[in-house]
C-alpha cells in the first residue's frame, strides 16, 4: 500500500518531539481524530528548527515527517507556500485516500507561522483551505 | 529488539488452508472436473464428493444433511438467510430483529431491505457487546418475521446467548438466523440439541482452515426462504450455480479436521491467549474489549490509548506480525468501528484498537515475541503522539 | 466395437483445469493466504494477484479494469445483472425483455421478478433459435428498464445477432445484458469496439479450462444496479465477500491462455466439429439443431428420430464418452428442454437429442472413435425402440 519512501518516514520519523522555548506552535487535526502538533524555531525569518508530534495513520506520520524536512532551514515565505501535493510528491506519492492525510501537516505549519507573526505582533495570514 | 518473526495473528480475516485441505480439493480441480449436474461417470465422481462433504459439514454441526446448502461464503449465507426469508414471509410482516453489532454481511441486507419498506430493529448491547434476551423479547412485534443474532462477534470476540434467544423465537414461531462464520471449528455446535432452536446458521470455510470462496447455509427442515441465486437445479433447487466441487471438498475435509480436534484447539487457544493478555495488560493506559469470559478462545481485542490503529498495524507488520485494527472488510476505510462504537467506547480510544486472533500454527514462541515487540512500538508511537503525556510513560 | 477410449465432449457443461491454471492458484491456497482486504504485507500479495486478474479479464475483454467484478460464477453475474438492474430501476419502469431460450439463469430470476411485479416478454425465436433484432425492438415500451439476450446458446450453439440488439437497446437508452458465458474463449470480444453497446456481461471460468465457482459481470462505467451480495467493501463496494483469491487467479490465467489461442482454438474446433457432423448425418433420421453458421464453433446438438436421450447417454458413458442430453442443469429431470421446446422441435424428436461439445484436449482419434461407437449405439437403440419401423435401418 506505501511505497518504500512513506514507509521509511513512518518507521523512522524525522524530527519528532518538542521544543520547549518554541517561537510558533501549531496544531491540526482532522474529523477523524487524527492530530499534529509542529512547534518552529526561528531565526531571521528562516525556519532553524522544526519539531512535531503526530497522532495518525502511517500516511499522516511519514508527511509530517517530510514536511518538517522540507521547511527545515527555509524562509517562512517557502514554509507557508508548501503545499501537501509537493509533500506528497517528495514521498513519491500516497495512495489514493490518503492524499488527504497529508492535509494536516500544511494546516499545522500554517498555525504555527501565525502564531508566531502573532507573538511579533504582525497580522496573520488567512489560511487556505 | 529480537530478531525478526513471521508471526501470523488475523485468524479471524482467514485462516491458511491446512494441507490436508489442499491434498484433498486436488483432485477436483485435476482429473475429477466434471459437472456434478452430469449423468455420466466423472460427473458422478463429483456429485459424491460434494455429497461426502455435505455429510462432514452435517456430523459437525449434528445435523441432517439435507438441512446443508452450499454458497460462496459467509456473505452470501448472511445475505440468503436475511434477504431470503425476508421476501418470502413479507406478506405476514414485514419487522426483523438484529443487533448493531453484525457483520456486514447481515447489517448492509438489513439495510438495503428498509430501502424495500421493511422494518428493522437493532437491539441494544451492553459494555461488553452482550445481547440481552430479555430484549429481544421485548423487541418482538405482530409483524416480526425474522429475528438474526450473530454467535460470536468476529471484532471482539464475545459470545452472544444463541440457546436463550433461539428459545425466545421458537415460542413465538419467528425464524431464528445466527452467522456463526466465527465459531465454527472453535466452540461445538449440535442442531439437534444445543442449538435446536436455531432455523438458519452461517458458515464460511476460509475461518477454519479451508478455501475462500465456499461456504453454507444450514437451513432447518421447513423453513420457508426465497432462493437467492435462481437457475439451474443445484443444491436440491434452492442454490443454482455449477458446484464449486474442489471449494465444496475442501470445506468438508476442513471441518472434518476441526472436530476432530475441537477439545484440543481450545485448550491450545485459550492458553495461549491468556499468557498474551495478561502480558499486554501490562502495558499502561491499555483495555481489553469485549466479555473477559464469554469470549471465543482466540480473540484478543485491546484498545492502546494515544496512538492510531493503523499506525500500529503498519509497524507491527515490519516486525512480521499481522494483525487487524478491526474487521478486515473495513481496514482501509476511515470509518471508525461500528462494533466498537455500538459498545461505547468512546472514538480516541477507538482508534488504538488492535485485533489479535491466534490459530493452529501458533506457538508459545510467537506470543514471546509479541509481548516483546508490540510494547515497544506501543511506546514508540506514544512518544510521537501530541496526545500522550511524558510523565505517563512508564514502559521499561 | 473399437477399443473403449475416454472422450469428453461435455465443455458447455464444464472444463477440465488446465494444469497452468492450477499451477497459478497453487500458491493461493498455501503459502498466499492472506485476505486482500488486509493491509499487512500478506494481504497485500492477495490484493494484488486479484487486481493482476482483473487486468488479465479486462484485456481479454477490451475492457477497463474497472468495469469488471469477481462474482462465484455465471448464475451468480446473471442475477446480479438481472435483479440488480431491475430493482435499481423500478421507479423508471417495471418491463424486461428476454428470450425463452436463456440459461435458467437468467430465466428464473426473471421469472422470480414477475412475483415482484414486474413484466418480462419472452422474445420469439425462430427454428434455429435466433432472436430477431426488429422484434426486439417491437416489443419495447416507455417502461421497459432492461434487454438481456445470450450471447449464444449453451444447447444449441447459436450466436444472436448481439451488436444490432445493442445498438437498439443504446438507441432507447435501455441497459443491454447479455449471457457470454458460453462466448468466452471461443469469440473474441471487444466492449469498447464490436460490444461497445454492451452494458453487462455474464461469464464463468469453469467453462473456458478455470475453475468452477468463479465468474464475472462486466459492468459499464455508470450502468446503475443494486447490489447483490452485500457486506464488505470488498470489490469496490459492489460485490462483498471475502474474495476467492485462488479462483481469482485461475479466472486469470485462464483468461490470459485462451486469449493467446483464440484464433487457433477456432480453427482446430471447427475443423473436428466439421468431420464430426459430417460424419453423423450420415445416420438416418438425425437433424442439425441450431443454426448451421451462426454457431459456436464447437458445438453439435443432434436430434436422433425413435430414441431417448437418457439412454443415448448412458450406452455412450459406457463406451467412455460423455456428453450432454440438453444443459447439463436440467438432465437428470424429465422435462424436455426449454430451449428445444422453443425453437419449436417436436417432443418426440427433442428426446432423442444430444449435445456433443468439443474442447481443448480432444484429438482426430476422438472424432474417429465416436463416429464409430455413435452410430452403433444409435441404431442399437432403435433397434429395441417400438417405434422405429426396420425398412428405416440403414446403418451398415
Ligand atoms: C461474522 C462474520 N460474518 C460474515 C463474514 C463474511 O464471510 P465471507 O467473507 O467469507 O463472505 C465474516 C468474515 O469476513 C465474519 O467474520
Ligand atoms: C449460458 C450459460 N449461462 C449461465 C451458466 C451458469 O454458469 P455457472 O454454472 O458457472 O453458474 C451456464 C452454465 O452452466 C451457461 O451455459
Ligand atoms: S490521517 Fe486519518 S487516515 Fe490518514
Ligand atoms: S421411463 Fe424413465 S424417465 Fe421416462
Amino acid at each position: 500500500m506505501y511505497n518504500k519512501k512513506v514507509m521509511d518516514h513512518f518507521m523512522n520519523p524525522r524530527n519528532v518531539g518538542e521544543i520547549e522555548d518554541a517561537d510558533g506552535v501549531g496544531e491540526a487535526g482532522n474529523p477523524h481524530g487524527d492530530h499534529m502538533k509542529i512547534f518552529l524555531k526561528i531565526r531571521d525569518n528562516r525556519i532553524e528548527d522544526v519539531k512535531f508530534k503526530t497522532f495518525g495513520c502511517a500516511a499522516a506520520i511519514a508527511s509530517s515527517s517530510m514536511a518538517t524536512e522540507m521547511i527545515k532551514g527555509k524562509t517562512l515565505e517557502e514554509a507557508w507556500n508548501l503545499t501537501n501535493e509537493a509533500v506528497a510528491e517528495a514521498l513519491e506519492g500516497l495512495p489514493s485516500g490518503k492524499l488527504e492525510c497529508s492535509v494536516v501537516s500544511r494546516e499545522a505549519i500554517h498555525r504555527a507561522i501565525n502564531d508566531y507573526r502573532k507573538k511579533q505582533g504582525l497580522e496573520t495570514l488567512p489560511e487556505q483551505t | 529488539m529480537a530478531e525478526k518473526r513471521f508471526v501470523y495473528m488475523d485468524h479471524a480475516a482467514t485462516t491458511f488452508t491446512k494441507p490436508e485441505v489442499v491434498e484433498a480439493m486436488l483432485p477436483f480441480l485435476k482429473e475429477h472436473f466434471g459437472n456434478p449436474s452430469s449423468l455420466y461417470s466423472i460427473g458422478r465422481e463429483g456429485k459424491e464428493a460434494v455429497e461426502a462433504a455435505r455429510e462432514q459439514l452435517a456430523k459437525a454441526l449434528g445435523a441432517n444433511s439435507e438441512e446443508i446448502y452450499f454458497t460462496s461464503g459467509g456473505t452470501e449465507s448472511d445475505n440468503w438467510a436475511i434477504k431470503g426469508t425476508a421476501f418470502a414471509r413479507r406478506k405476514r410482516g414485514k419487522h426483523i430483529i438484529t443487533t448493531p453489532i453484525e457483520h456486514h454481511a447481515v447489517l448492509y441486507p438489513c439495510e438495503y431491505l428498509e430501502t424495500q419498506g421493511f422494518d428493522v430493529t437493532y437491539l441494544p448491547v451492553d459494555g461488553y457487546g452482550l445481547v440481552d434476551p430479555a430484549e429481544v423479547e421485548a423487541a418482538i412485534r405482530e409483524d416480526t418475521i425474522l429475528i438474526s443474532v450473530m454467535y460470536a462477534n468476529n471484532e471482539i470476540g464475545t459470545i452472544e446467548p444463541i440457546s436463550e434467544i433461539g428459545e425466545i423465537a421458537q415460542e413465538h414461531e419467528i425464524p431464528f438466523h445466527t452467522d456463526a462464520v466465527q465459531v465454527i471449528g472453535k466452540i461445538p455446535l449440535d442442531m439437534k440439541k444445543k442449538e435446536r432452536n436455531v432455523d438458519m446458521l452461517s458458515l464460511s470455510a476460509h475461518k477454519f482452515y479451508g478455501p475462500k470462496g465456499i461456504g453454507a447455509l444450514y437451513l432447518r427442515e421447513g423453513i420457508e426462504i426465497d432462493n437467492c441465486m435462481h437457475g439451474g437445479g443445484q443444491e436440491r433447487k434452492k442454490r443454482a450455480g455449477t458446484e464449486n466441487v474442489a471449494g465444496i471438498v475442501g470445506l468438508g475435509k476442513a471441518i472434518e479436521l476441526a472436530s476432530a480436534k475441537l477439545e484440543e484447539h481450545d485448550r491450545k487457544m485459550r492458553k495461549m491467549r491468556d499468557r498474551l493478555l495478561a502480558g499486554l495488560l501490562r502495558i499502561p493506559h491499555c483495555r481489553l474489549n469485549g466479555h473477559p469470559e464469554k469470549r471465543l478462545p482466540d480473540n484478543l481485542n485491546l484498545s492502546f490509548e494515544y496512538i492510531e490503529g493503523e499506525s500500529l498495524l503498519l509497524m507491527l507488520d515490519e516486525m512480521g506480525v499481522c494483525c487487524s485494527t478491526g474487521s478486515a472488510c473495513s481496514s482501509g476505510s476511515l470509518e471508525p468501528s461500528h462494533v466498537l462504537r455500538a459498545i461505547g467506547l468512546p472514538p480516541e480510544i477507538t482508534q488504538g484498537t488492535l485485533r489479535l486472533t491466534l490459530g493452529d500454527e501458533n506457538t508459545e514462541e510467537d506470543i514471546d515475541y509479541v509481548l516483546e515487540v508490540l510494547p515497544e512500538i506501543v511506546g514508540k508511537l506514544r512518544a510521537i503522539s501530541p496526545f500522550y503525556k511524558p510523565e505517563n510513560i512508564c514502559e521499561k
